[in-house]
């Protein structure tokens, strides 16, 4: 991500394209969303990280509503109401804090993973792209193996061989991600090879690591943004299956696939339990989606597909 | 014809498609194409060799071989003395012409890099000359005034530029370093023809300027009568006619050559030129004997089986069996 | 010699959220039976977009407006014109296209989509249903020969991208022929073609006036081709027709200082002889509603910039220029 | 390039994607796993339990050893036996993998149908509201966690309106057929089971519908872009100017030339579909491969994990090799060069 910030930076128009995307209601809701979803993330996940540090845990949940770990049993399994906006679970704790609690570590693993997908797939795929020959029959072979693989069946493997928790999902997912996008770089870099700009480059007595350096990683990241953008809406929904299954962040802390397992005991009698982190993920993928494509309008270009 | 550039026997083949596995196992032989096909031309310094032919006739790749973006199969290219180095290779980075052949593109829009600005795109053959920034500015700027764009352009981007301008600015590109030869694909074809004779003009006046010698490629007979000093022209890989412009254009011997000429429409004629049947053969391909021999009026026997060699006429070279 | 076309005032207007911009402007004209006209412009002049208006296949944000459309005898309504040549194209208009590589389908034999154009016309003359099924090869191949593609019992089998340009627009001109039509639309045929192969199939598309009476609106940039081609010569710059009249006429003595400009850039010397004649500056879509050549007319009055000249008879020829009257 | 150099090449290419397969979970499993003994024989195994791992997999040998021994048994779908099914896991998978393959099977069927349906429908109307109302689907459908269309199938379908069973593959009271080809409803029809085929063909609908509800979009999507390129290229100009009808026009040139991009999405579609598969079966109760992996998982039986997981990849290189020659076949430019 760090390289898009620096790109998107010196990208003049970046203010023009935000008021663009903005005139579209459809994304205009998007960009809403996602914007309130990883600045909420942020000062939420600061707050968790100072509060761990300093011994005081409670700091993570002074904006929440309530005490996302708290029973009380009293309170259990009520339905949505303007209390409890989302309900609460089978020991009394409100959802909706319990999601908002969760959010960081979807905020964190999305960026994360997206920019490690960025970082490895494009430094491989623009090589093996750029060089050609033996390199890159190497790599498409490196890159059909891991796709070739599930996503989620070559996670659940690592894990199993690794353990479980959140640092081995992340690294999981990075290992699942990094070939779309090396795939992605390779056929930008060939389609910019083909360019008559890179002949005038090579006249000019530039090397081919001076090439790449000047005419490839801006507007390889160019069409590569909108994708990346769609793309953390891809991963929350990822992680979130893999948590689903027990292999995220690990009991008691809340998470958004880990709560809809545990609300499955009371479905569909207390269906909210269930739904309402589902819900959440699709929205902010639904979120993701609608400013990816916007994006890709105005930057032009075609749908890619891994 | 001249000492500068001196290309001898040169001969460049491509795969028809790449090599796979199922090949090797199936033993299937992929066929070569011939793109050039033992190539021999001479020019001297500060003249124009425009290399004229239709599509597939191996002209853009006799232009990329020039400058050395290709690698001759087998033959020698040399630029004032020095053999030309092939872009791909190590010795290419310490060559004396590394940075002085220098081409310029038929398509305006893929030829200059749509992120960066004139500034960046004209001064990319000065970088690796480690000159002061001032220096390179000062070079810039005399590089674009002489194309007849100003200081206005330095900080704009390709896509604000017309087709015209673009190829301006590709043009003050080659011609920043001051280089020994430039080869020139197609320049105008993708040109408005209002367009097409300012780029022209603007040429010629670079040309007569700095004593720059151009490799000039073109498929239209018209700009090559122009801006010709000598015109080698070229089918299916050979060049089959190849003398001063005076000659070729006045008395055109080859019978393509002729078939060629006589196909250009003439302004205020309404009549279609009469011309030679049948298209380009495929180069995968390529007819027995002569090349040409299934297209030409006067073909012979001979023609059929025989390939003509290279003679003598006149201070010109002829490929055909009928001289 | 009757009227396949009458067009009068026709305006096209492109819809973009930036803005609207006009494509073609007050154009008016007429094509006889058997009449080549030729439509010369330079990128921009908006003469695709003319040829896409008589076909009815402008996309969707386009607004077109005419006084009167005439065409083949009907009136069209050009609020919905996609709709009103329905009924007409086939065997009423066809249209041969730039790039031969795009203008037949990748996925289909040429032999089937030569039959489509063969059910077609069996369909709009003898109303009759068939199938592409139906079509005897035989006599798609008879077709074939006439436009003297090689080997025509193979090559109809073949798919697209399995003939050279020259041949594709061939099979275009072989579907021509089935269909009859009694108006042709080339727009640049023949410029992706080579040199030679140029002019052979020129030669072919001309013989359709002999062979079945159309009439031709040939579209090209390239004004020494119109002028070996067509019988009549429109010179199109920023959407208007500025010079119409009969070919010879109109290149022996230009009268609009743009078709000068434009005849005299063609390349006609050796550069020993002195430079080309340009016509300077680049076409820019202008917005302050006068004419449109004037930023680069080297007899631009202050009056050329305010307002657009109007069409003036002269001698037989249409000019608009306020030199001229 | 004739047909047969292409197919050739593409089956060496999935030969050397499998071999890739099984050499990288080697690579996961033998080297790179902290323990390997430990990995294979479940964290809180027995000391005796272990020796014997060490010795069935040759752990205390070179690796290059222990790399030949694997892919002779991986080869040969010897994937030693679960310690917690007691059972070859050879076995297992040939229980479990066609009742996800029938399951997929279905899914896949009517991804297609809805898919290429609604992507061409959208096409046709495009910036009108039945292509925003495909849109919206379509972004849903691609959004959707594959939890969240299990449970709100199961609950809108199964609980409130009861048309159809909630979970499990059958109803449990009825005599199974007998496994012959593995495949519940093909071995029910052999054995004229009909009531059982009725009900696990009810089972069925719900897990299915949840997998293409899940996987449609991608192909709606494509679907509709592909479709718009191509009605707007100069070659459906061409057919509308030959006068060629148009529902000809529709669906014979356009919609072939868009089911391109289509099938080479399938093997896309059908890998993401088994990782839908996993979650799905899961919440209903359907025991497939996915549930026997899970189960694996949470219970450490390692060589199940390893057996499933090969297997999986091995079939997605199949349906890729299949869409390939699905695509040469459509297209004549593959078939001859």
């Amino acid at each position: 991500m760090g390289l898009i910030v620096t790109y998107t930076k010196k990208y003049r128009k970046n203010i023009g394209i935000l008021i663009k995307l903005l005139r579209k209601p459809d994304v205009a809701f998007g960009l809403i969303i996602l914007i309130l979803f990883y600045s909420w993330s942020i000062i939420e996940g600061i707050l968790q990280v100072i509060g761990s540090f300093i011994g005081k845990p409670d700091l993570g949940w002074i904006l929440l509503p309530y005490n996302p770990f708290q029973p009380h049993l009293s309170q259990s399994l009520r339905l949505p109401s303007l209390t409890h906006i989302m309900g609460t679970d089978d020991l009394g704790r409100d959802i909706f804090s319990r999601i908002l609690y969760a959010a960081p570590s979807d905020a964190l693993i999305s960026l994360v993973v997206v920019g490690g997908g960025i970082l490895i797939g494009g430094f491989i795929g623009l090589f093996a792209g750029f060089y050609g020959g033996k390199v890159e029959e190497f790599n498409m072979w490196l890159t059909d193996l891991f796709l070739a693989f599930p996503a989620l069946i070559l996670a659940m493997v690592i894990e199993a061989t690794f353990g479980h928790g959140y640092i081995y999902a992340m690294i999981a997912m990075i290992i699942v991600w990094w070939p779309s996008y090396a795939r992605l770089f390779r056929a930008e870099a060939i389609r910019i090879k083909n360019m008559k700009y890179i002949d005038a480059a090579l006249l000019s007595g530039l090397s081919k690591v001076d090439i790449i350096r000047r005419h490839m990683i801006r507007p390889a990241l160019n069409t590569i943004l909108p994708y990346a953008t769609l793309d953390l809406g891809n991963v929350i929904l990822f992680y979130s299956m893999l948590s689903f299954l027990g292999l995220g962040q690990q009991p008691p802390y809340p998470e958004w696939g880990s709560m809809v397992a545990l609300g499955l005991e009371y479905f569909p009698k207390w269906w909210w339990y269930s739904l309402m982190p589902g819900l959440v993920i699709l929205i902010i993928a639904v979120a993701a989606a609608l400013v990816g494509d916007g994006l890709r309008d105005i930057l032009g270009g075609e749908e890619k597909w891994v | 014809m001249g000492d500068f550039l001196i290309i001898n026997n040169v001969t460049k083949t491509y795969l028809a498609r790449r090599r796979t596995i199922a090949d090797f196992i199936l033993r299937r032989k992929i066929p070569y194409i011939r793109a050039v096909n033992g190539v021999s031309l001479r020019l001297d310094r500060g003249k124009t060799l425009v290399l004229l032919g239709e599509s597939g006739s191996g002209k853009t790749t006799l232009g990329r071989l020039i400058v050395g973006l290709e690698k001759p199969d087998s033959g020698k290219i040399l630029v004032d003395g020095e053999e030309v180095p092939y872009v791909g290779d190590k010795s290419y980075m310490r060559s004396k012409l590394r940075g002085k052949l220098q081409m310029v593109f038929q398509d305006p829009s893929s030829s200059l890099d749509p992120f960066m600005t004139i500034k960046d795109i004209v001064s990319e053959p000065l970088i690796k000359l480690h000159m002061p920034k001032n220096e390179i500015l000062r070079m810039v700027i005399e590089a674009l005034e002489m194309v007849g764009l100003d200081k206005s352009f330095l900080n704009r981007r390709p896509i604000e530029l017309s087709g015209g301008q673009r190829q301006r600015i590709a043009i003050a590109r080659a011609i920043v370093t001051r280089p020994e030869l430039v080869v020139l694909d197609e320049p105008t074809s993708a040109l408005d023809v209002s367009i097409q004779s300012q780029i022209l003009n603007l040429l010629v006046k670079i040309q007569r300027e700095l004593g720059l010698t151009y490799v000039f490629i073109t498929h239209d007979a018209r700009v090559a009568r122009f801006i010709a000093d000598y015109v080698a022209v070229m089918y299916l890989g050979k060049v089959v006619e190849y003398g001063s412009a005076d000659d070729v254009f006045n008395e055109p011997l080859h019978p393509y050559t002729q078939a060629l000429l006589s196909s250009v429409p003439k302004v205020g004629v309404r009549e279609l030129p009469k011309t030679i049947s049948g298209e380009v053969p495929s180069a995968i391909n390529p007819p027995s004997g002569c090349a040409f021999w299934p297209r030409c009026p006067y073909a012979m026997n001979k023609c059929r089986n025989e390939e003509p060699q290279t003679k003598v006429i006149n201070n010109r070279e002829v490929r055909c069996h009928l001289y | 010699m009757g009227l396949t076309l009458d067009i009068e005032e026709l305006y096209v207007t492109y819809r973009t959220p930036e803005g609207n911009i006009p494509a073609v402007r007050d154009v008016s004209f007429t094509l006889s039976e058997g009449e080549i006209l030729g439509i010369v412009g330079e990128s921009g002049s908006g003469k695709s977009t003319l040829a896409l208006t008589l076909t009815g296949l402008l996309p969707q944000n386009v607004h077109v407006h005419a006084k009167r459309m005439n065409i083949l005898g009907n009136d069209i309504d050009t609020s919905n014109l996609r709709k009103a040549l329905d009924p007409l194209r086939g065997v009423g208009i066809f249209m041969v296209f730039q790039d031969p590589f795009a203008s037949l389908n990748p996925l289909i034999r040429i032999r089937d989509q030569m039959a489509e154009a063969y059910v077609t016309k069996v369909r709009q003359k003898h109303g009759i249903k068939l199938g592409v099924d139906d079509v005897d090869d035989e006599e798609l191949i008879e077709y074939l020969k006439r436009v003297n593609i090689s080997d025509p019992h193979i090559s109809i089998y073949k798919y697209p991208h399995q003939l050279s340009g020259g041949q594709i627009q061939r099979v275009m001109i072989a579907m021509a022929l089935i269909l009859e039509p009694r108006i042709l639309i080339a727009d640049e045929p023949t410029t992706a073609l080579d040199v030679i192969t140029q002019i052979q199939v020129l030669h072919e598309l001309k013989r359709l006036v002999d062979e079945i009476k159309t009439s031709i609106i040939f579209i090209t940039h390239d004004i020494a081709l119109a002028s070996v081609v067509s019988d009549r010569l429109a010179v199109m710059y920023g959407g208007y027709f500025m010079e119409v009249g009969d070919t010879l006429n109109v290149l022996k003595e230009p009268l609009h200082p743009y078709t000068v400009g434009l005849i005299s850039s063609i390349p006609n010397k050796r550069k020993s002889e002195g430079y080309l004649s340009e016509i300077k500056g680049l076409y820019v879509p202008s917005e302050t509603g006068g004419c449109p050549f004037a930023p680069r007319c080297s007899h631009a009055k202050d009056i050329c910039i305010k307002e657009i000249p109007i069409m003036r008879e002269i001698n037989g020829r249409h000019i608009r220029c306020f030199l001229y009257g | 390039m004739s047909i047969w150099t292409y197919i050739i090449n593409r089956a060496i290419r999935a030969f050397f994607l499998i071999l890739g397969i099984i050499v990288l979970t080697f690579l996961l499993s033998h080297v790179l796993a902290p323990n390997p003994a430990y990995v294979w024989a479940g964290p809180h195994a027995a000391p005796s339990v272990v020796q014997a791992i060490i010795g069935e997999y040759h752990l205390n040998q070179p690796l290059y050893v222990q790399l030949y021994y694997y892919l002779i048994s991986s080869l040969t779908f010897n994937f030693g036996i679960s310690p917690f099914f007691k059972q070859p896991v050879s076995e297992l998978i040939a229980t479990y993998l066609p009742r996800t393959l029938q399951l997929i099977f279905v899914a896949m069927i009517l991804t297609g149908l809805i898919g290429i349906f609604s992507g061409a429908f959208a096409a046709e109307h495009k910036d009108e509201w039945g292509d925003y109302t495909v849109k919206a689907l379509y972004l849903i459908s691609w959004c959707m966690p594959p939890f969240l269309a299990a449970l709100l199938l199961q609950l809108f379908i199964a609980y409130k309106w009861g048309f159809l069973p909630p979970n499990l593959m059958a109803d449990p009271t009825l005599p199974s057929p007998k496994p012959i080809t593995g495949f519940p409803i093909i071995d029910a029809i052999i054995e004229s089971n009909w009531p059982y085929f009725i009900s696990s063909l009810r089972h069925l609908i719900l897990p299915a519908f949840a997998l293409a509800l899940i996987s449609f979009g991608i192909i709606t999507r494509i679907t509709r872009s592909s479709m718009l390129l191509s009605l707007n290229a100069d070659y459906i100009r061409s057919a509308i100017m030959r006068g060629v009808e148009k529902r000809r026009v529709i669906y014979t040139h356009a919609l072939k030339n868009s089911m391109i991009p289509v099938i080479t999405l399938l093997a896309l579609v059908f890998s993401w579909m088994i990782s839908g598969s996993v979650i799905i079966e899961t919440i209903f109760s359907y025991q497939g491969l996915g549930w026997l992996l899970t189960t694996a998982l949470y219970n450490y039986d390692y060589p199940t994990v390893i057996g499933c997981s090969i297997v999986i990849g091995i079939a997605v290189v199949l349906a890729n090799f299949v869409a390939d020659v699905l695509y040469a076949v459509i297209d004549p430019r593959i078939k001859l060069g």
